[in-house]
């Protein structure tokens, strides 16, 4: 509801976009780096955690429903279990790796070793990290922006 | 030679600063004077051990050791992330205890609870920005 | 390959990939329709069904199946998921799938009137999942995570009714029990894992050595597992969650509850089972300690659940309690049969005690329904309340005598079936202990000739005119119907469900060398 | 040496957790105590995967010539953990907002007053 | 549109500096495919942010403002940083202080120059920013060694305070 | 087909079909000795209380909680210590958790 | 290996375990959560010893900003003080 | 060349002696807000002890872990603010 003093505020629009951006590489990351879908979401939630904090969940819910979070997270984890089914479908396997070794998206077979680390390499694991990230973003941020909202007000029931 | 000495000195004066801000937490006598130790010591410390770790990576960057440069990288974001976080943590936890009505100890003024009652910025903030940007 | 061969080969992944799937296209369909919710979910558990009934075919027949995620072949390092499935585990999953459907065929007229549907359904559909990859898993870890899901999900679905306080209390006071549990499962885990390099539980039986490390896993197993099926004096959760929750709900949870019971099975008998029938202490070998210690506590159970069940006054909350008091016979039955291990008698028991784990689940998912259905009409739950409902409901009232002389184990039900074939194993172990155990089931009769008596004979009471008593709609009727003929069907043909069923899951259970050679041999 | 000294914290942290839960009163105490037991184990579990003098099990980040068991920490312990985590993370949400219920219903956060359900 | 395209930017070279040695194909430090993803997660980034990152106007997008800015931090800033550590230390030694919460009015008008006063003021010698006047930018300061003299005007004349730093920082910020 | 056989019994459901259908005669067949004058909605119907006024079908029902009060009073003792096993206390259900672990870590520990 | 990981290691699981009991005994319960904070910030560190990265990023994401954040609210939403 | 590992792990042994310091806070302080200095002091030593330690181990990804924690922790500072100043989230 109320937010917090103009420096907290400035601060935050700062802060915001480079959090983000770094939540995202962790999730892009996954692959080759520690990290993954599970805690670059945990990032990138906390940095709309940050938003709730500073300027208050009403705000916030006033630029993104609850509904389409959970629409997101339902997405997410859809997208992620279709890349299982499409494991099946193409290497007749659930769960299968079907890109790796095609040189296609994230295709190159990897060098192993001490080696610069090859982006485009992991088949469809850096697409579960994406599809696993939008459902930890959107579940999370909805977890703390429901109960912020719900803390603060009075007369909320159900 | 010259350039181990330089890394002992700066780690030498972090720590002293880290420690110093231990120090000033345990012996200052309320919440804002701990503060002014908990945060400029803790800042400055860093400062100077992180500034070690860069001296070391531009170092190895001359080396040309892609591994260590990077690591000097990376040092420096994290130095930026501790620049930009910390003065206004401290300022947050500063405004939220004299709000919660801790009172500085032995002050001989104290302009902002004579004051009327501040604003918080939520209703300039509403003209600022109107509520058609959500969905983009 | 023909695409039924696919089909069979890929079965045990779509089993739990298919519900998974299904929990989270649900709430995206909710969204648009809230009736096409409805039938997707419930088209999505016939799928799972339909896949179940594929397998149990393939694997009555041709013994148990392996299956690897994301692998073609296992020449990798073993740390893949594994499923392996029994007839045992497809037993739990047949049970399993039979209650999501009745309840997700009774809450459809029964949650009618309330929100939140789209998360009932997801959440159902989850905790399906976690219930099916239970059973299904050949994996330690996996199975604690499946545990763990299984949790989460259903200490959601207790508080369904999130207006009442109650409701959050029961789901409260289950999720810390359960979460501790699974958290010592965890660091059980831990344990092995240390020990031995591997996660699997064919890898794991066959490297098993016994050591001190080994007891005090296989304590944290048991008591955890126990404790999640209800086993008294760790069953406090369990009448009130059952109590409070919607009866559509309990019967899924019940799944995850006998799930857990099949985890000590599988624990005791596949895990431990080499090493415990072949360690011998003080001269006695340990399989009959443990098998002692496992009736001590099915004894302890089975009083405990009825005695408190005889003073209970909420309708639900007592067969709760009765709940407890079955879990206690189908211990009973696997103490015998584990204590009494290689004699005949022993094989005798772990069918009636697996035979009863179906039963169980068709007579108190029934009385479940129909404390449901009084509830649905009267919106009262304490029994004192409550009086001359026969009038007007005579079907329900109908279902009620058959699931209450079923759970009885009166004849010619399925109760009886089970439990005669408990009394007389266990009459040749132990006399005392049959005498016990039909006691108890006596004094079972007696609470429910009480809830009969008190609810649905005598006259009507507190019934305002203006709202007036009808029968049950008919999606509620068909779900109890259901359940009644598949009580009267195995009261009259048990040798059926124990020939076709029963008996392989009992075989699988004790020829654990099968199960582990599937896993050893396979690589 | 190194990998001996973490068990007796974890010892310490489950028994911490359990007192928390068994004795203490409020519930979110309680739910602290909860999160303290999975603390424990997770450090448990991430200590059984230590070998001394093992770097980060990192593909990309092996030294040259070196092969996979020797050099690294065991990744199965990790993976573990990690998984963990994530349901730790939902459990402790689940368990908070239901306190936050209860405490709306209750009017207390107090275990000896929340027995509605009892015998 | 403009706003979108300064963030996407901004939060491109932040991936760029995470990225740096990635591989070998631009500049010996990035790989084509990393620019590529980069870029995209950019666009994401300036797609939810632009709005926050960019309030009131582009004058921080002007790159004399950066040097500036540079210079600031490493000249009068950092020996006001080293001055202030010095001063702390002495207090925490000692115990000497003579605390008060005072009020200045630096006439500062944009959000960003106000909170860079404050962190600076912050970071420096004996101060600290306990409280900001929405409307008028006003700082309440927390003083640990207030100057009797000083407090005789209520709002406090800054160059007791901070020195230098409000001109400073309007000739980078406004 | 029908049937069950354990080591020492055995249970047909066709035979205790036989055996009910013939007790179910034998009862039709007893019911024929009772009298035959008993007409209903007569006054033969209504019950007689002496003294006092007599009391409505409500009142006359038992009330579930009061059926069973001859068993659970004279087992008080018993009552008394299972109702005060059920606290309701969520630290009580997981210390009789931890009991339950450290009596089996005792007696499978010492075996 | 030297003996310095070894007294680090042990200075960080002392302060560790000490920050649990604080988390327990403390009748405050922001002050516990407080110290909650700083126990998992400190097992972070402690992860980040036994060579589990991929861990501590997940613990410090988690049991840095989370939690903290969801037992401060709900504090908001129920009420600080412990009751007798 | 100085001996990287060696020093470093110095550092964090020294860091952690800090911590110790700012425990001492954070168990003492009679007021929260007190407690929320301490754990904030914590936090910045803490990312610093990070970075030593990616320099002992000479781990890049290290140094990332240090970056997430110092962006993470403000946001639990300033929850912990944000409550004690009494407003509204």
């Amino acid at each position: 509801m109320s937010s917090m003093s103009k420096i907290v505020r400035t601060m935050t629009n700062i802060l915001f976009p480079l959090t983000m951006i770094f939540g995202l590489y962790v999730i892009a990351h996954g692959h080759l780096t520690p990290g993954g879908g599970f805690q670059g979401g945990a990032i990138v939630a906390s940095a709309c955690a940050l938003l709730v904090v500073t300027y208050g969940s009403r705000w916030v819910l006033g630029r993104i429903k609850e509904k389409r979070l959970s629409t997101f997270e339902s997405i997410g984890a859809v997208s992620f279990i279709t890349l299982a089914f499409l494991g099946l479908v193409f290497s007749m396997v659930f769960f299968g790796n079907f890109l790796a070794g095609s040189n296609l998206l994230f295709g190159t077979t990897p060098v192993t070793g001490s080696t610069l680390a090859d982006f485009n390499t992991g088949g469809v694991l850096p697409l579960m990290n994406f599809a696993v990230g939008i459902k930890v973003v959107t579940g999370l941020f909805a977890i703390v922006l429901i109960m912020a909202y719900a803390s603060s007000t009075k007369e909320w029931n159900s | 030679m010259i350039f181990d000495y330089l890394i002992y000195v700066f780690l030498g004066i972090g720590l002293f600063f880290n420690v110093l801000a231990g120090v000033g937490l345990l012996r200052f006598p309320d919440v804002y004077t701990r503060l002014h130790a908990g945060t400029k010591c803790t800042t400055f410390g860093s400062i100077f051990l992180i500034g070690s770790v860069i001296l070391i990576g531009l170092k190895l960057w001359w080396e040309k050791d892609t591994n260590g440069s990077v690591l000097a990288l990376h040092s420096a974001l994290a130095l930026v992330a501790i620049l930009l976080t910390n003065p206004v943590g401290a300022h947050a936890i500063a405004r939220a205890a004299h709000r919660s009505g801790v009172k500085p100890v032995r002050a001989i003024a104290d302009h902002l609870a004579e004051s009327p009652p501040l604003q918080t910025g939520e209703k300039t903030d509403k003209k600022q920005q109107p509520q058609e940007e959500g969905g983009k | 390959m023909t695409p039924l061969e696919f089909l069979i080969e890929q079965s045990p992944a779509l089993i739990v990939a298919v519900p998974l799937l299904g929990a989270f296209l649900t709430s995206l369909i909710g969204r648009v329709n809230e009736k096409a919710r409805n039938i997707f979910a419930l088209f999505i558990v016939c799928l799972t069904g339909v896949l179940i009934a594929i397998l149990a075919s393939d694997v009555l027949t041709s013994g148990p199946r392996l299956y690897v995620f994301g692998a073609q072949n296992l020449q990798v390092p073993m740390v893949r998921i594994i499923f392996e499935v029994d007839s045992m585990s497809i037993f739990m999953a047949i049970i399993t799938i039979i209650l999501a459907l009745v309840a997700l065929v009774y809450s459809w007229s029964f949650l009618k009137e309330y929100d939140g549907l789209d998360k009932f359904y997801t959440l159902a559909l989850l905790l399906i999942t976690s219930t099916l990859g239970m059973e299904l898993t050949g994996d330690m870890f996996n199975f604690f995570v499946f545990l763990e899901i299984s949790c989460i999900t259903s200490c959601a679905l207790i508080a369904f009714w999130i207006t009442e306080g109650e409701a959050l209390e029961a789901a409260f006071k289950y999720l810390v029990i359960s979460s501790i549990g699974a958290l010592f499962i965890l660091f059980s885990i831990g344990l092995l894992y240390a020990q031995y390099n591997a996660l699997n539980i064919a890898t794991l039986a066959s490297v098993l050595q016994f050591s001190f490390v080994d007891k005090i896993i296989l304590v944290l197993l048991v008591v955890v597992l126990a404790m999640k099926a209800g086993v008294v004096p760790m069953h406090m959760w369990l009448p009130d969650s059952y109590g409070r929750a919607p009866p559509s709900v309990i019967l899924v949870i019940m799944g995850a509850t006998l799930a857990s019971f099949y985890g000590i099975l599988r624990v005791i008998f596949t895990l431990y089972g080499e090493v415990l029938t072949t360690t011998m202490r003080f001269n006695l070998p340990m399989h009959v300690l443990v098998g002692w210690l496992l009736i001590a506590l099915a004894v302890v159970t089975i009083i405990v659940g009825v005695l408190m069940a005889l003073i209970q006054s909420d309708f639900m909350r007592l067969i709760a309690y009765v709940a407890v008091a079955e879990i206690g016979y189908m211990l009973l039955a696997v103490g015998t049969g584990f204590a009494a291990w290689g004699t005949a008698y022993a094989t005798t028991a772990l069918h009636g005690g697996v035979l009863h784990i179906l039963n169980d689940a068709l007579d108190i998912g029934l009385l479940f329904l129909v404390a449901g259905a009084v509830y649905y009409v009267t919106k009262k739950r304490l029994l004192d309340d409550l009086g001359g409902l026969a009038r007007t409901m005579k079907y329900t009232t109908v279902f009620l005598l058959i699931g209450l002389l079923a759970v009885a184990g009166m004849p010619p039900l399925n109760g009886f079936a089970s439990k005669f074939l408990i009394y007389e194993s266990v009459y040749q172990l132990n006399p005392i202990l049959a005498i016990v155990a039909i006691l108890c089931s006596i004094l079972m009769l007696a609470i429910f000739v009480k809830v009969f008596y008190a609810a649905f004979l005598g006259p009507q009471r507190n019934i305002t005119a203006s709202t007036g008593l009808k029968e049950a709609p008919r999606s509620m009727l068909i779900a109890m119907g259901v359940f009644a003929a598949a009580a009267i069907f195995i009261g009259l043909f048990p040798n059926y469900v124990l020939d076709t069923l029963v008996k392989p899951a009992v075989s699988a259970l004790l020829n654990h060398a099968d199960y582990i050679g599937m896993v050893i041999g396979g690589v | 040496m190194i990998e001996y000294i973490p068990y007796i914290a974890v010892v310490a942290m489950v028994f911490i957790g359990l007192y928390a839960v068994v004795f203490r009163r409020n519930l979110i105490k309680i739910v602290i105590g909860i999160t303290i037991i999975e603390s424990g184990v997770n450090l448990f579990l991430i200590t059984l995967g230590y070998r001394g003098g093992g770097i980060a099990p990192i593909y990309t980040s092996l030294p040259a010539g070196t092969t996979y068991p020797e050099e690294m920490v065991l990744p199965v312990p990790q993976a573990l953990t990690l998984t963990s985590i994530v349901i730790g993370v939902a459990v402790l949400a689940l368990m908070l907002s239901l306190v936050m219920h209860i405490y709306r219903k209750y009017g207390t956060l107090n275990v000896r007053k929340m027995r509605r359900l009892k015998e | 549109m403009k706003t979108f395209v300064v963030t996407t930017i901004v939060s491109f070279i932040i991936y760029l500096l995470l990225t740096t040695g990635s591989g070998s194909e631009v500049l010996g430090l990035w790989s084509y495919i990393e620019l590529l993803f980069g870029l995209l997660l950019s666009c994401v980034v300036g797609g939810v942010a632009h709005h926050l990152f960019i309030k009131e106007s582009f004058r921080m997008a002007n790159p004399v403002r950066w040097i500036l800015f540079l210079g600031y931090l490493i000249g009068p800033f950092f020996v006001a940083l080293a001055k202030a550590n010095l001063d702390v230390a002495y207090r925490v030694i000692t115990g000497k202080i003579n605390p008060a919460i005072v009020k200045i009015s630096p006439g500062l008008k944009t959000d960003f120059g106000i909170t860079m006063l404050a962190n600076s003021i912050t970071l420096t010698p004996g101060t600290l920013s306990v409280d900001i006047d929405e409307d008028s930018n006003d700082l309440y300061i927390h003083w640990i060694n207030a100057d009797v003299k000083a407090l005789e005007k209520t709002p406090v004349d800054c160059s007791y305070v901070c020195g230098k730093f409000p001109k400073w920082i309007r000739r980078i910020a406004e | 087909m029908f049937g069950l056989e354990s080591g020492s019994g055995f249970w047909n459901p066709v035979l205790w079909g036989c055996i009910i259908f013939i007790a179910f005669l034998l009862l039709y067949g007893i019911r024929g000795f009772g009298r035959s004058t008993y007409k209903k909605g007569t006054e033969q119907e209504s019950s007689f209380l002496s003294g006092n006024p007599e009391s409505t079908p409500e009142e006359m029902q038992v009330k579930a909680s009061n059926l069973y009060w001859g068993f659970t009073s004279s087992m008080k003792t018993l009552y008394n210590g299972l109702r005060s096993m059920h606290t309701g206390d969520v630290g009580d259900y997981v210390l009789w958790f931890i009991i339950i672990l450290a009596i089996l870590f005792v007696v499978i520990g010492v075996m | 290996m030297g003996i310095e990981i070894l007294i680090a290691n042990a200075l960080i699981l002392l302060l560790t375990v000490i920050g649990c009991i604080v988390a327990v005994i403390l009748r405050d319960l922001l002050a516990a959560a407080i110290a909650l904070g700083a126990m998992s910030l400190l097992l972070s560190l402690e992860f980040y010893i036994l060579q589990a990265p991929d861990v501590a990023i997940a613990q410090a994401g988690v049991g840095a900003c989370l939690t903290t954040a969801i037992i401060v609210l709900t504090i908001k939403g129920t009420k600080r003080m412990e009751e007798e | 060349m100085i001996d990287v590992y060696t020093t470093y792990l110095t550092v964090v042994i020294a860091l952690a002696l800090c911590v110790i310091l700012a425990l001492v806070r954070v168990i003492r302080g009679p007021t929260a807000p007190d407690r929320v200095v301490g754990v904030d002091t914590i936090n910045t030593i803490v990312i610093v002890g990070m970075v030593a330690f990616g320099m002992a181990f000479r781990e890049v990804i290290y140094i990332d872990v240090a970056i997430v924690y110092a962006l993470l922790s403000f946001v639990s500072t300033l929850f912990l603010a944000k409550y004690l100043e009494g407003g509204e989230f």
